[in-house]
Order: structure tokens, then C-alpha cells, then sequence
């Protein structure tokens, strides 16, 4: 640590394993950036981390107002960490609108940072306090660290030449300085930041810094705050990780995918929350050649990718639920034509517009069967922020590799969550050999397939002597023209089937974690693993016997469930909808029997409540 | 841009039976296509012929170039991922009054607003063919058809109207039944940078004939339509003796000769105004009918405007690979 | 029979049960015409009749080539008719192409007659025969009944004063005529037709009368056919049936539900082969005040349909599966504003484009599913033309009583295929009451809900003081407002899946047919049903114990499953696809094993196929 | 038509707390709309309210009226089918420009085209509000975005063009701030049989702030905007000393008193004339802008049409009932 921010107060230092803390104000309060700051400083750090953030749906709602507030939960860990934590060790209130929509995660005896200021007469009315909570008693299970930081910081930074309304904006650095004193984390990477970010408006840089320091310093000496907090780093992660939301990891996903495959990206999009990150993240980089397109819906987002992979692009369409929903038709034509595509959907709260800003896995069923006829694709889920890079790569595998499509779900938990994100570069990352044709074969057609994975080649327009059409209408198995024969038919329904089947040969065997056998199997699937996986550590800390499976590839399962599953006397399987997979299961494998544990309420699992459920099964 | 390959109308059939009902306008179409080609000097290999889904949506099968014959309306949207994604294509969408203006209506107007290098050739014949004869958005008020018994009471859109309406550059109309007219036109829509809208009136003998019998039955025609070229008078008539002149803000036809009109009255068109005033005038008569190429006035396209802005930005930019962003 | 159509010849005649006939010909030769008047004088007669057309997917093609083929198939019998038969016993092809393209589907020993005027070299040519097979000895396993139709028509209508076209035209009413005789069917109601129809032609009547008559005369003295048979009639009949399409069915169906239930029927659609027909059906009823709107688009039918709906209109939509594809974000609207609205699938074969003018089975996971987030809806399928009538008519109840959406599943087979249709007054129908509120009533909130359906009231602007917002975000459980409360959305997610379910409570139980246990329980869906009942009714004749459970109701199920299902030693389900009732079997009712016959070509089952598969199963 | 019942602005407030971002412009146009209502003379319970998805799109639930939230881009196919199975009710299309012109574009130039009498209110804010700042299809070349980090490359949609190109027969423009104007153009839109447009130039003071502060900000508007009554003279200016003419197929913007123009020079605005050429000319105007009620043709409504032929087929059909239909 700088020494400047060495602790020199006498407090008890408390060593934590982990910790879970929210920053919650005001949407104008800058609580993302602040908790964006904590998590990155402590991952430098090297701790491990997980963020998720909770913004209000309305864009900038009323001051003070109920809805409007905004939060921002991490929780850091010395180890692994999965989840951003159930329960709140600290939570940071800007306002009385923040305690009051956030006391209840708040662990009791934990402790609670209020802005006193800002519990004014109006303020409390916003919030719909009746008495000052502050002073009404009610908080009295917690630690209430009641500090005046709007004038604390307007005083300190008296004497900077910057308005009034920055000096006040400036109070989030005084939180931050704050919490960085409370868990001994050197506010290091946030000054550097500060001064880059800044670079041409020093008075900004001296203010904010000004104020975190001063939110140090208060803490350190304090007496409300009777102790601090070390949470063990491990400083060799530092160099290898970097902080990054789901979203931002899918999009680099493809990134790398494409320039593995030494292919160009093609992105067709149409914004819609939660997915739009994806689009804006990949809008940023013409200087990596990628054309993302904002069409004037998803359909022509789609269509206009189904065009791009035809002429030999990787070619990306990426949405949430409602557009999946006006994608299916399209995508049919994607399966007809066996062409590469990858269709993301950053899953939330449904049905129909539903809980646009919340998450939910309830759009399963769609991925897999909501298109007209046989339509079979690839369904694949990543696992967690950092495991999106993964999938968004994988997925560009195999559909370049299987000329099939493939959808990768996502949620809005892990696309907005970020974790610590292992870098790699291109030369770590496998092989991708698309059947691209640059030259002309003799008595080629388009619709021969490679026996090993039932593939047609990907010829493109500009290869001489090639020329072919291909359509959404049936087409003979060989040379692709429209065919109505009844035999034809049923071949090409199988074996677009089959070829679909058949990628569970190319991808890796289903495991298990925790334990191979037992008395209760965990089973899920996307972005649920970091509750489930916390869950199942927790039930084999007390002595159960669980194990988990969770699964990244849905359609085709994978090799190996059957014994996997029948290792174990309970099967369960967890998810955030109404059954979706367990359903799916009972298709696939219906020599099993499941138990289902879900949750619809646009919340991801929260680990408690998990462990309570699996102890139910397992008594 | 040229090619030393010499093509003939031969090299662009392909060996599909041609399977529309005898006598459809939609074979001369394919034939003034498969003429125009040639002359293009572009090597076969990097025309794309994308279709929706309609009687007119069969064509690319029928042609030896590349081709999708995608879903129903989405013709433009599909097109424009294949320019967009390779702007060294020629890329044509053949779709019909119901794909690119009912469920295509969309992708119609966004692709003709965003001005991407692409032709779009729209067959229209006032009805949808392949199901058989319902209304169209181009159908007119009062028009029996299998879905309107009683008559249509919706009234049509005017395709040139709704092109330019939608920042239309460039806009033609053709009678389905001429061959020759359209070969030129194909050609120069071509030669066009930006979309262009060919508008083909084309008869379906089946579930409309005759809809544009009053303009292009051979008998009449010179005397009820008035091809515009540009730079040229617009002259008309079987004598080419008449001609259109501007009357206050409307166009008026007149005859040469008569209450002291000379040659040198008539209106002279001019295709490139960036002005769509006195096109969209044109596109709105009906007696005598306007064909030819109303308006043709060049912009910079989209595939253009993209690729400056990518060379600024990586001229800006140190990042080349993946490796580079990471690190 | 009136007497001038006396059989007068001595020649046999041999009573059969029922038979199979086929009329083949160029798209121009009016062979649907020559079918229907065929059929419906059989069924006037008192015959009970099944049809089945099927047109060649061009509009019209060039004459006399294969794909111009246009064909229409009928089988009629002195008792119950499930099917329009699988094998042929008579074919008539106008011409060679309709011989090749027909001949494989004739039974060995069948009867073919053909217009021997039209096997020209050019016409043997455009149908790829190399030699003459009137000629070449390849026809030598049927009874081949050459007739120069053309110049004998042309002949016998030499004074008639119509243009030559239209005399040769007239050769399908000589067939036809041949046909009557043959069968020994009075052509008195074909006279009446022509008579009506062509009211202002009299000449044209005349030709084709004489036509009628000649071919009838001629097929009498005819030595070729050395054999006349009788398919007895049951005459009561005659007044109490229509022959009607399903598609027409399912218009009718509509109509009257409408009426029954005091609303106004509006339909918004969009033409799509082959549902086009229900949306050109319901075009001609103005005088009953239907509004059929054909909208831009697929998207703008469904959602004007629910703009109707809110007004208080019995809404439907009308489309085939890429069409219901399109239409899925609005069906989650519809779940969610929980209004009542009917969506008919018209089944064709897929994927995408597939196969437009085919049939097949494989939307029902779409329509089961194909939606975001967790949005049941009720799926019923008819299973034969004339039950669409019923389940029209029932979706519509279904959909106004319980306020939730309703897919109504049919497809190309019994859309386009005909059968005998027991007309029905309003009186007999069953009572439909819709919740609609015509009044203000105190204290109502928009959700709030009846205990037993959980239907939620119905009201349409223009009450005054009762005026509302609804929408497609998830909303409280009573009053409707947005709420993104986690156990409101539980609750609402919940609560809608319980209202899809209850309505199991209203539907009737599930029954089985021939017999209630035995070996082999034969399972089946929608459009199968006649040709599951016909290879059924073949297994117990032959001696085996199967009995047949056909769904007309599928989301919920109804109640009885477990019972029906546990009486039987093995399950089969049959269906055009790859096996989507069975994998939704396997969902809701996994306690069973399910064996699968699937067949996706385009084309129905056929009984012997059936009969077949089903007696290994046995064995 | 008229009720006894006298309503003010405060009987179209709902019980739900308004929610969009402090100094939008959605809050004029809320309040215009209220201030409009009771103007029209329409029972309360015979409004609908129907929007698709986007900020403006929440419009519904501050009115308490009938109305129906819908989703994204479909809110005129929605008004269609409310209108046309209840013709008797008052429907307004309360609509963005991303969800009127993206996504639903092709809902809005059907609806257009069909003119079914309703009234779309088109929040123009040159973004999508809602998903935090996109480019939409009316934003400018160059804009930078959230998807157009380094400027938008895709040239807009004139909204007027794009209405009159699609046969539209009414269309207004008014500034987002001017709550006068807004309400007394709502309840010209209303009394007008068809569908009328209204473009508001809505400021989005988070995302696009001051995209018209050119033609809105109170120090200028008066000189860069041109307010067009039917029948008035086209006069603008703080000192209403400046006025448009006709120079040949031009506009143009003159002084009065300058080079010898007197008021009698100015066009004098008809509003009425079915031929859409001037209209054309007044929406592409820039300088000054052209506010107001530029077009109101008034044709016969697709309901109207539809009534007409009903009644027509009543009168010769005998069938009244399913029962006649069957027998
Ligand atoms: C999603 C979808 N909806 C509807 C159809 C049915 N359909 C096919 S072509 C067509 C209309 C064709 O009309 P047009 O585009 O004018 O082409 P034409 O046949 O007249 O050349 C329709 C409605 C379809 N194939 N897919
Ligand atoms: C099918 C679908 N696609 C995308 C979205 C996401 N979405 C909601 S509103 C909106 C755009 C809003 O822009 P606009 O219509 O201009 O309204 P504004 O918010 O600017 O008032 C988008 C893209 C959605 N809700 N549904
Ligand atoms: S139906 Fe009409 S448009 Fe289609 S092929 Fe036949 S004549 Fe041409
Ligand atoms: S984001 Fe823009 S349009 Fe939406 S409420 Fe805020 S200011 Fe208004
Ligand atoms: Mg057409
Ligand atoms: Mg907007």
C-alpha cells in the first residue's frame, strides 16, 4: 500500500474471507462508477470479485424518488468468489430513498454508511419515511455510520475552483475513500484513473481526489467505525484478469472468434435492454474491421446477418427474448439455408415486455423450439460473465465449423455482472476451420456434406464457376434445387436433425463438480451456476453428499448424462423459470425422475435460499 | 471495372425450368435482365440476385448467378447484409408489390433511405400472385380480388411517391411488357451509385390482366405515356407531338403546334436535381403515365460514408488485433 | 334415380363398401370441379365422402407438364369414411403427366381411364415417358380404359354454338359422366349445378350437359368396362350435411361462435398458403357484420386483432407457421394483457418456406412454446374438415370465457381436404359467456379475477368510469399497474400458467375409441385422426387389442390421461413430425414409455403404413 | 357529438406518478394533450391511448383514458384494429420515432396509406430514449450515439416526406416546448377526419439535448421558423416582417419591404389542396422551419369506405344470420 494510505488509526484489524457491500443513491449520485472503482481496486489487488448492478428502469427519475435509485452490490472475496453475495456486509446509502429500498438485504449487525445530509425533511417525504429512521430507533440492529458528507466534502474542497454543483457530485469520492479505508484497500487505481480519466480538467482530478482522501482520513479516525477489515489478496492475479461485464465479455468473444477464424465480424442488431451493450460494444471497433449494423428491427438485423454469412462473414445477431420472438422465422430460414450464424439472447423477465431491466431463464423452450417445422439448432448458455468470452467463442465455432446455427443464451444477471476475466490472447484460444470454399471444386453441390459432421461447404459469391442459389424451400439433398419429394423430405428434415445430433461428438463430455456420486445431483444451466455452485459448496461443507452438474451446452446435451445422472439418488434441477429445462430433460432423458426448485421473480438465486431447498430434498 | 469476358444473355440462364404461368410479364423481365447483364461488365461471380417470396421472388432460381431466395418481404434486409458485408458485389433484390410493400414495407423504405449500392426491381403487378390473388398495398380502390369480393377499399401507395418520400435517389418506371426499355434501365440502374428503384409494371395474366392495359397495350401507349430521359424534352405521342409543359405548380400536357407551342416550351428533364419537387410531379401523373428514369441524383452511399469513417478511425487508431485491445 | 340415368346395359353389378378415385389432370382441365361434383352428388346421394386435393405449387403451369398436375382424390362409402383413401382403385388422367405422376398410388388391378386423344408425342414428351405406355406394355397390371375424350366431346357438342376451346374444355363433365355411370350415381344435382351456375350461358350448360350425358352413354356401352358397381346410400342423409373444407370449417366455426356469443367477429391476417381460404371465407360475410382486415403483415394482423379485441370483438388471426413464427411477440402480448383472442395454425411443411402447398404436424412445440418468458396459452388442434367447425367454435368459447389466447392447430390436409359437415343451427350450440362488463362496477380493478376460471373481466372502451391502461409489462396482481415487485411477478407468472391449466376442468376428459385397455394404445393428434381411426379399426378387425386416444385438446390436457394410458401395454404416438406430442407427453406425463411412429414427407399417414408399423409394435 | 359533461385538463390525469426525466419535453406534450381533451367534446370513456415501447410510449398511463401499452413499433396496427372494430371511439397513437419509424415503420406508412381516422403523435427526439441513447432513423448524419461512437453513418427520415410519400393527408410539426401550439394542433388533428400525423420536436434532454435548439430556443425561433395557418399569409419573424415565396419551384425566404415585396407577395398557405406539391416543399424547408398544420386534405376514411360498402352488401344480401348462411 502507497504509504500515504497507510492505516495509522489503533482499530482492530479483522481478517474476512469475504465481503458483500452496496453502494446505493440517487441515479445522478455516480454509485455505478464508485462500485466499478471498489471492485476494480480490489481485483488489482488481487482479490476476487463479483459485481451485479441494479439500476432503476426509468432513465433519470425524480431526485430523492423511490424508483429512482440505483445500486451497485460486489462482493469480494481472498478466494473464489461466484456470486455478488446474498446478504449485505455494508451498505453505502446516499439518500433516504437508497436505506429504504435496500435495508432489507442488509445482514443484521451489519453495518449501514448514510450521507446524514441528505435525510432532510423532503428527502424523507420522497422516500415515504414517516420519522427520520435515523432517529426513530428502527435501525437499531445495525451499525449506523451517520457521516454529513455533502458538507464534509463541499468544506474540503472549498478552495477548488470548480461550481458547486461538482463540489457536491464530488461526495461519492468520499464514500469511496470511506469503504477503501474500512477494507484496507489502497484507493491507488482510482487516483490513477482519476488523473487519466480527467487529463484535461485538473481541477476535477484535484477535487475528486481531494474527496476521497478526506473520506479516508475520516473513517481512519472515526469512533463510529471501531474496526477495519483485511480481505487477503493474492497480487499475482493483477496482471491476468481484467473486470469485465458479461456483455463486454460476448462481444470480445466474437471478436477473438472472428480473427481466429481469420474471418471478418458482421453484427445485424437492433437495440433492446439488456442486450444493447453488446451492440455498443462492438460499434467501437471499425479499427478491428467489424461492421455492426443497426437495422431498423430485429428481423432486419438478422436478415441482414443471414446476408453477411452468405457472403463468408462471421455473422452475429444479437437480442433479448421479445426479439428472439420476431427472429424465429428468420432463423428457420438460417436452418434451411445451413449457413454459420450465432443468435444471442440476453435473457429477462417475461412474458411479452415483462421485466425488461430484470433477469429471468424463461426463454429455453423458445431457443429451442420456437420456430416453425423441424427446426433443430445449437443451443449454448454461458455460465457467468467471464464464461461468456468462452461461449461467444465456442459458439462461433461450432456454427462456422457445423454450418448450423447457434444460440447463445445469456441473462441479463451475468451480461450486466462483471467478474475478474482470465485474458487470453489469440494464440491461447483453439483452431476454428470454417468449410470455406475460395476455389472451385469439380462437381461440387450444395448440399454434399462432410460424413464426420453432416456439414455442407460455405461457398461464397466472388468464387468463379460456383454460382448456386440457395432458399427457404426444400431443397434436393445434393444439388439443392426445390425439391417436393416426399423422401427427399424426410431426409433432409433427419438429417439437418442429425447434424445438429452430432456436434455432441465435438464437444466436451458432461462433469460433475463437488462430487461424482451422492445422495442429491444439482443440475442447471446458464448463468445460475455461481448461486448453485456456492449452494452445493455450502451443502458439502456441512456434510452432504451433492453434487453438481451444470450445463453450457443444451441442445445437443452432451455425452455422458446418463451416468452422471444415475451416480445419484435425487436429481434437481434449478432454474429461474418455471421448469424449462427440467422439462427438456425429462424429453431427452426420461429415464430419470427430477425435482425442479424455481424462482420467477426476476431476481437471480440467492444462496440461502438454494441451500434451504436442497437441505428440504435431501432429509 | 471491365472484364475481358464477354457475356451473352445465354451465360446467365441457369438450368431450372422456368415455371411461371404462360404469358406473365415476369419472362420478359428475366429476359431484359439476362440481356442488361452483359453489358455491365462485371465478371458473373459477383452478381447477387436476393428474392423474398412471391411469383416475381422465383427469379434468382432462374438465373445462373449467385442467389438467396429468402423469407417472405425480407429481400432488402438480406440484401443489405450482403453489400454491407461485401461492397464489391452487384447486388439486385427482385421482389414483387406485396413482398417489398406489404411485409416488406419496412426494409423498403430503411434500405432506399440509407442509399446502399443495390438495385431493387419490383415486379409490380397490383396483386399477390403465388397465393393466388388477393389485394395488394398497390391495388386499387374498388378491385375485386379473392380477399376484397366486394371491391378494395384500401387506397394504393404510389410506389414512386413513397421511393422518393422514403429520400429516393434514384427511380425508374418501366412497362413490364418492354423489353428494351427495361434493358436500358436495368443497365443504368446499375451504373447507379446508391439504391436504385426500378418500378416495372408488370401484367399478371392471371389474377389481374390488364391492369396496365390503358398504358401499355401497343395500341395507345405512345399517346398514354411519356418516357422521360434525361436532359431530353419530354415529348410524347405516336407523332411526338406532344409534350409536357409546367403550368404554375402543376404539369400539363400540351400539343405541339397548338395555341403556340414550339419544341422549345416543352419541359426538359432533368434527372440529377437533387430537388425531388418537379420528380415527384412526374411520378404522380397518370395521363399520360411518366416511364423511364424519373430521378437519378447521386449521393454519397452508405457503403461509402462507412468505409471513410473506418479508415479515419483506424488511422486513429493503435489497435490492430485482439491481442492489441486486451492488452 | 331419374330415370333418363337408368343403368340400362346388362352388364354386372357389384356392390362394394366403399372406393377410392382419383381425377388427374393440367391445373386448366378443372379437375377440382370434376372432383367436387363428384363427391357431392356420392354424398347427396347418401355416400359418406373424404376428399383430398392436391394442387401442383405453381399457379399454372405450362400444359401438360409434370409439375402442372393437378389432382383430386376421393373416397366415398356405404358407411363411415375417415380418410380419402390410400390406394387408388380408379384413376382418370386427362393426359400422359397425370398418368406418370399418379400411376404409383393405383392398386394393383385398378381401373385407369384416360383421354387417349391426349397421349400426342408432345405431351408424352413434356411428361418424360419415352414410349408410349398405352402402348409399351407397362400398364398391364391395371384395367386400362382408353378414350378418346377429346374428339368425342368436341364430336358430341359439334352444333352447340361456344367456341372451340370451350367444347374442348367440356371433356372433364364426359369423364365425369363415365365416372357417374360407373358408379351408377345419378348426375341429377351436377345438371341442377350447372343449370344454377352458369344461369346466363344456356349454351354452355348445354355443351356441358351433353358432354355429361354422352360420357355417361358411352361408358354404358362400353366394352371396356365390363362391370358397373353400387356403393349404397343411406339417402337420410342428404339433408342434414355440407361438404366443406376444413379451412371453411374453421371460418363457419367462427361465424357462429360469434353469433352465439352477441359479439362481432373481426379478423385481422395476412395470406399464406394454406390458411389463405379462412381469411377469403370470412371476406364475404359483411352482411353479417364481420370485419376480415388483410393487414401489411403478419405482425399487424395479430396486433390489430388485439386492438379489436380490446374493443370487445370476438379477434382472430389466421396464418401457417412462418406466419405464427412472426406473430409470437404479439401472442405474449396477448398472454399478458390476458384478452381473448383466437390464432389458427394452419400446419404446412417446414422448416421455413419447407413445403407450402404439404402437410405436416411439426408447429406444435412452436405453439406450445414458441414464445419468451414463461406464456402458456391454450393449444387445441381439429382433427378432421369438419371438426375445424367444431373446434373453432370451442377455441372461441375457450378464449372468451377464460380471457387467455388459444391456438387453434389445423393443417393442409384437413384445411384443403373436405368431408360431409352435419350442419348446425345457433340453437344447438353450447352457450358462450364472455365476462364483458357493460356497466361501471365499484371497486374493480383490471386483474382482478374469478375463482373458478381466473379469468379476469373484459372492459372495452366506452364505459364510463371504468376506464384503464394495459400492457405488456408485468403488472400487480390487482390493479394492474406496472409492478416490478420479484413476488408479484412470481405470483403473476404463476397465476397465468394456473388459469391455462384450469381449463381442464372444462373440457371433456379424454376418451378412448374401440377399446378402453389392451395391448397397444395408438396416441394421436389434430389432422391423423381419420387415418389413425382407419388403421385402428383395421387392427381390431384383424384381431388385435388396440385402442385409440386422438387429443383434440393439448394444452392442458385433458383429465383422464393417466387412467386411459395405464390400461394399455404399450403407447405409440403417431404423428407428422418428429415426435413433438410424444417429447410433450414425456414432459407432462413422464411415468409412461412412449414408442413413436413419425413421418414427415409432406403427405398424411396412409392405413396401410399405419397397420403395418403398429402390428410390429405388436408382435 | 358535443356532451354535456365539461371537462378540464385535470380529468385526464391518472393516479400514476409521472416518470420520465426532469426538463423532458414528454411533460409538455402530456400536458398539451390533457389541455386539449376537454376541447374536443368527447366523453371521457370514449378515448383510447394506444403506444407501442420507448419513453413517449408511456404516455397511456398518465391519462386516465382507455388505453393499451403495447409493444415496440406496433401501436398503429394496434390503433387499426381498435379503430376499425369501434369506429366510434377517439384513438390516439401516441408513438416515438424509434418506435414509429424503426421498428414500426412499416405499421405507420400502412396506417398512413389507409387513412383510418386516427391521430399519431410522434415524439421525435431523434434517439431512442427508452434504451439510453441509440441512433434512430430521424437522427442526423454525424450524431454521435451510443451505437455511433464515431458518428452516425445513416442518413434520417424526414418524417413529413416520409407521410405525405405514403399518401399521408394530414401532417403538423410543432416544437416539443410550445405547449400553446400543441394544444391547439391536437384538436385540430383530432376534428380532422383521417389519420393525421403530428411530428413534435421533442427535446431529450438526456440523450439529444438541443438537437432543435436552432428552431426552439425562445431567442431565436421567431426568425428560423415559419408557423403556416390555412388560409394566412406565410409571415414569420419576431417583427413578422419576413415571409415565404415562390421562386419559381423553390421557396423562398424574403423581406418584406425589401426589393419592393409587399405582404400581398407572401403565399398565403392552403392546407386543403389535395395536390401535395407545396406541402412538400413547406416540410423540407430548413431555414426557416415550417411549424403548424401543413397538409389536411380530407378524403373519405378507410371506415367510412368500409361502413359504405357494408351497408351496400347489406342491401342485397338475404342472409342475416349464421342460420340463413347454412340453410
Ligand atoms: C411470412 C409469410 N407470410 C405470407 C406468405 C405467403 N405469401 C407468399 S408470396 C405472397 C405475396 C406475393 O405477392 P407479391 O410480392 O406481389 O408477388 P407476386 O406473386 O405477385 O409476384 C404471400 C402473401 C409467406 N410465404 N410468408
Ligand atoms: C421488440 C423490441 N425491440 C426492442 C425493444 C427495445 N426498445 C424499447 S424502446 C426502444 C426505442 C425507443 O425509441 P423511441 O421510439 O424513439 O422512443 P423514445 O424513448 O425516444 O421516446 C427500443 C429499441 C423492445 N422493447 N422491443
Ligand atoms: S400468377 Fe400472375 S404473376 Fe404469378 S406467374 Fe402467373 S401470371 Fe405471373
Ligand atoms: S431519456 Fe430523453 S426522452 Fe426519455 S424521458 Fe429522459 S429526457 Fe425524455
Ligand atoms: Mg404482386
Ligand atoms: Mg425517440
Amino acid at each position: 500500500m502507497t504509504t500515504e494510505f497507510k492505516n495509522k488509526s489503533k482499530k482492530p484489524v479483522k481478517r474476512l474471507d469475504h465481503v458483500t457491500i452496496r453502494f446505493a443513491g440517487d441515479s445522478g449520485d455516480g454509485m455505478q462508477f464508485t462500485g466499478t472503482q471498489f471492485t476494480t481496486s480490489a481485483a488489482m489487488l488481487g482479490n476476487d470479485v463479483f459485481t451485479f448492478p441494479n439500476y432503476p428502469s426509468e432513465i433519470r427519475a425524480p431526485q430523492g424518488s423511490l424508483y429512482g435509485v440505483s445500486g451497485f452490490q460486489v462482493q469480494i472475496g481472498a478466494h473464489n468468489v461466484d456470486t455478488p453475495g446474498d446478504k449485505l456486509d455494508l451498505l453505502v446509502a446516499m439518500n433516504p430513498a437508497a436505506l429504504k429500498k435496500n435495508l432489507k438485504d442488509l445482514k443484521k449487525g451489519g453495518m449501514i454508511i448514510v450521507d446524514s445530509d441528505a435525510f432532510t425533511k423532503a428527502n424523507l417525504l420522497k422516500a415515504k419515511y414517516e420519522t427520520n429512521p435515523l432517529e426513530d430507533g428502527s435501525l437499531k440492529d445495525y451499525i449506523v455510520v451517520q457521516v454529513p458528507m455533502t458538507s464534509l466534502t463541499r468544506e474540503a474542497l472549498k478552495d477548488i475552483p470548480i461550481d458547486s454543483k461538482s463540489k457536491t457530485r464530488s461526495k461519492n469520492m468520499f464514500a469511496l475513500g470511506m469503504v477503501y479505508w474500512l477494507y484496507g484497500k489502497d484507493p491507488k487505481y482510482t487516483i490513477e484513473f482519476l488523473r487519466k480519466k480527467f487529463k484535461n480538467k485538473p481541477e476535477i482530478v484535484e477535487a475528486n481526489i481531494k474527496a476521497l482522501k478526506t473520506g479516508w482520513n475520516y473513517a481512519e479516525t472515526l469512533e463510529l467505525i471501531p474496526v477495519s477489515y483485511i480481505i487477503d489478496e493474492a497480487p499475482h492475479h493483477a496482471e491476468e484478469y481484467k473486470i469485465i461485464t458479461g456483455n463486454t465479455a460476448t462481444a470480445w468473444g466474437f471478436l477473438a472468434a472472428a480473427e481466429k477464424a481469420g474471418l471478418q465480424l458482421y453484427l445485424g442488431s437492433y437495440p433492446i435492454t439488456p442486450a444493447t451493450d453488446i451492440l455498443q460494444e462492438l460499434s467501437k471497433y471499425r479499427q478491428l474491421d467489424v461492421i455492426a449494423f443497426q437495422a431498423e428491427d430485429e428481423i432486419a438485423g438478422i436478415s441482414s446477418a443471414i446476408g453477411a454469412s452468405f457472403t463468408g462473414k462471421l455473422a452475429i445477431t444479437t437480442t433479448s427474448g421479445p426479439g428472439l420472438a420476431l427472429k424465429s422465422e428468420a432463423i428457420g430460414l438460417a436452418v434451411m439455408l445451413e449457413i454459420p450464424l450465432v443468435i444471442v439472447d440476453v435473457q429477462r423477465g417475461g412474458p411479452s415486455t415483462g421485466l425488461p431491466t430484470k433477469t429471468e431463464q424463461a426463454d429455453l423452450m423458445q431457443a429451442l423450439f420456437g420456430r416453425n417445422g423441424e427446426s433443430p439448432v445449437i443451443v449454448v448458455a454461458a455460465k457467468s460473465p467471464a464464461d461468456a468470452f468462452k461461449m461467444a467463442f465456442e459458439a462461433s465455432k461450432l456454427t462456422l465449423e457445423h454450418m448450423t446455427p447457434v444460440i447463445l443464451l445469456t441473462d441479463g444477471y451475468i451480461g450486466n455482472g462483471s467478474e475478474p476475466w482470465p485474458v487470453q490472447r489469440i494464440k491461447d484460444l483453439p483452431e476454428i476451420n470454417p468449410p470455406l470454399v475460395k476455389e472451385k471444386i469439380e462437381g461440387w453441390h450444395p448440399y454434399d456434406r462432410d460424413p464426420e459432421t453432416l456439414a455442407r461447404k460455405w461457398v461464397v459469391p466472388g468464387v468463379p464457376g460456383m454460382e448456386h442459389v440457395i432458399g427457404g424451400l426444400e431443397k434436393d439433398k445434393s444439388t439443392g434445387a426445390i425439391s417436393y419429394e416426399p423422401e427427399n423430405h424426410e431426409y433432409m428434415v433427419r438429417i439437418r436433425q442429425a447434424k445438429v445430433d452430432k456436434v455432441a461428438d465435438f464437444i466436451p463430455p458432461l462433469e460433475t463438480e463437488f462430487r461424482d456420486e451422492g445422495d442429491l445431483l444439482v443440475v442447471g444451466w446458464g448463468g445460475t451456476y455461481g448461486s448453485l455452485r456456492s449452494a452445493v459448496n455450502e451443502l458439502n461443507e456441512k456434510g452432504y453428499r451433492v453434487g453438481l452438474a451444470h450445463f453450457n451446452y443444451i441442445n445437443p446435451l452432451p455425452h455422458g448424462v446418463k451416468d452422471v445422472f444415475s451416480k445419484f439418488d435425487k436429481i434437481v434441477v434449478a432454474e429461474l423459470n418455471l421448469g424449462q429445462f427440467a422439462n427438456y430433460l425429462r424429453m431427452k432423458h426420461p429415464e430419470f425422475r427430477y425435482e425442479q426448485y424455481n424462482k420467477i421473480q426476476g431476481l437471480p438465486f440467492t444462496t440461502e435460499e438454494l441451500v434451504n431447498a436442497f437441505e428440504k430434498l435431501l432429509k | 471495372m471491365t472484364t475481358q469476358i464477354k457475356y451473352t444473355y445465354k451465360d446467365f440462364q441457369s438450368d431450372q425450368e422456368v415455371r411461371w404461368c404462360p404469358g406473365c410479364d415476369d419472362y420478359v423481365i428475366l429476359r431484359s435482365v439476362q440481356k442488361a447483364l452483359p453489358q455491365m461488365g462485371i465478371p458473373k461471380e459477383k452478381f447477387v440476385f436476393v428474392s423474398g417470396i412471391g411469383c416475381s421472388s422465383r427469379f434468382p432460381y432462374y438465373m445462373d448467378n449467385y442467389g438467396i431466395h429468402g423469407i417472405h418481404g425480407r429481400a432488402a434486409a438480406i440484401a443489405t447484409g450482403v453489400k454491407l458485408a461485401n461492397p464489391d458485389l452487384t447486388v439486385f433484390v427482385m421482389t414483387g408489390d406485396g413482398d417489398s410493400l406489404a411485409i416488406g414495407g419496412n426494409h423498403f423504405i430503411h434500405a432506399v433511405r440509407r442509399n446502399i449500392d443495390m438495385n431493387i426491381i419490383l415486379f409490380n403487378n397490383e396483386i399477390y400472385g403465388l397465393t393466388k390473388g388477393q389485394f395488394s398495398p398497390t391495388s386499387r380502390i374498388g378491385q375485386k380480388t379473392k380477399t376484397s369480393p366486394y371491391g378494395n377499399t384500401q387506397p394504393p401507395f404510389n410506389v414512386g411517391e413513397l421511393t422518393i418520400g422514403a429520400d429516393g435517389r434514384f427511380f425508374a418506371r418501366v412497362p413490364g411488357n418492354d423489353s428494351k426499355m427495361q434493358t436500358e434501365i436495368y443497365v443504368e440502374a446499375q451504373k447507379f451509385k446508391g439504391t436504385s428503384v426500378v418500378e416495372v409494371m408488370q401484367n399478371c395474366v392471371i389474377f389481374n390482366d390488364g391492369a396496365y392495359r390503358f398504358w401499355t397495350d401497343k395500341k395507345v401507349r405512345d399517346e398514354h405515356t411519356v418516357r422521360v430521359e434525361h436532359g431530353k424534352p419530354m415529348i410524347f405521342g405516336k407523332d411526338r407531338d406532344k409534350g409536357l409543359i409546367l403550368d404554375g405548380l402543376k404539369l400539363k400536357a400540351v400539343k405541339i403546334g397548338e395555341n403556340g407551342i414550339t419544341e422549345d416550351d416543352i419541359l426538359v428533364h432533368d434527372a440529377h436535381n437533387p430537388d425531388p419537387t418537379l420528380h415527384l410531379m412526374l411520378v404522380r401523373l397518370k395521363n399520360p403515365l411518366v416511364t423511364g428514369i424519373i430521378r437519378s441524383v447521386r449521393e454519397e452511399t452508405l457503403e461509402e460514408r462507412e468505409a471513410k469513417l473506418t479508415e479515419e478511425v483506424k488511422a486513429k487508431s493503435k489497435i490492430r488485433s485482439f491481442d492489441d485491445l486486451v492488452s
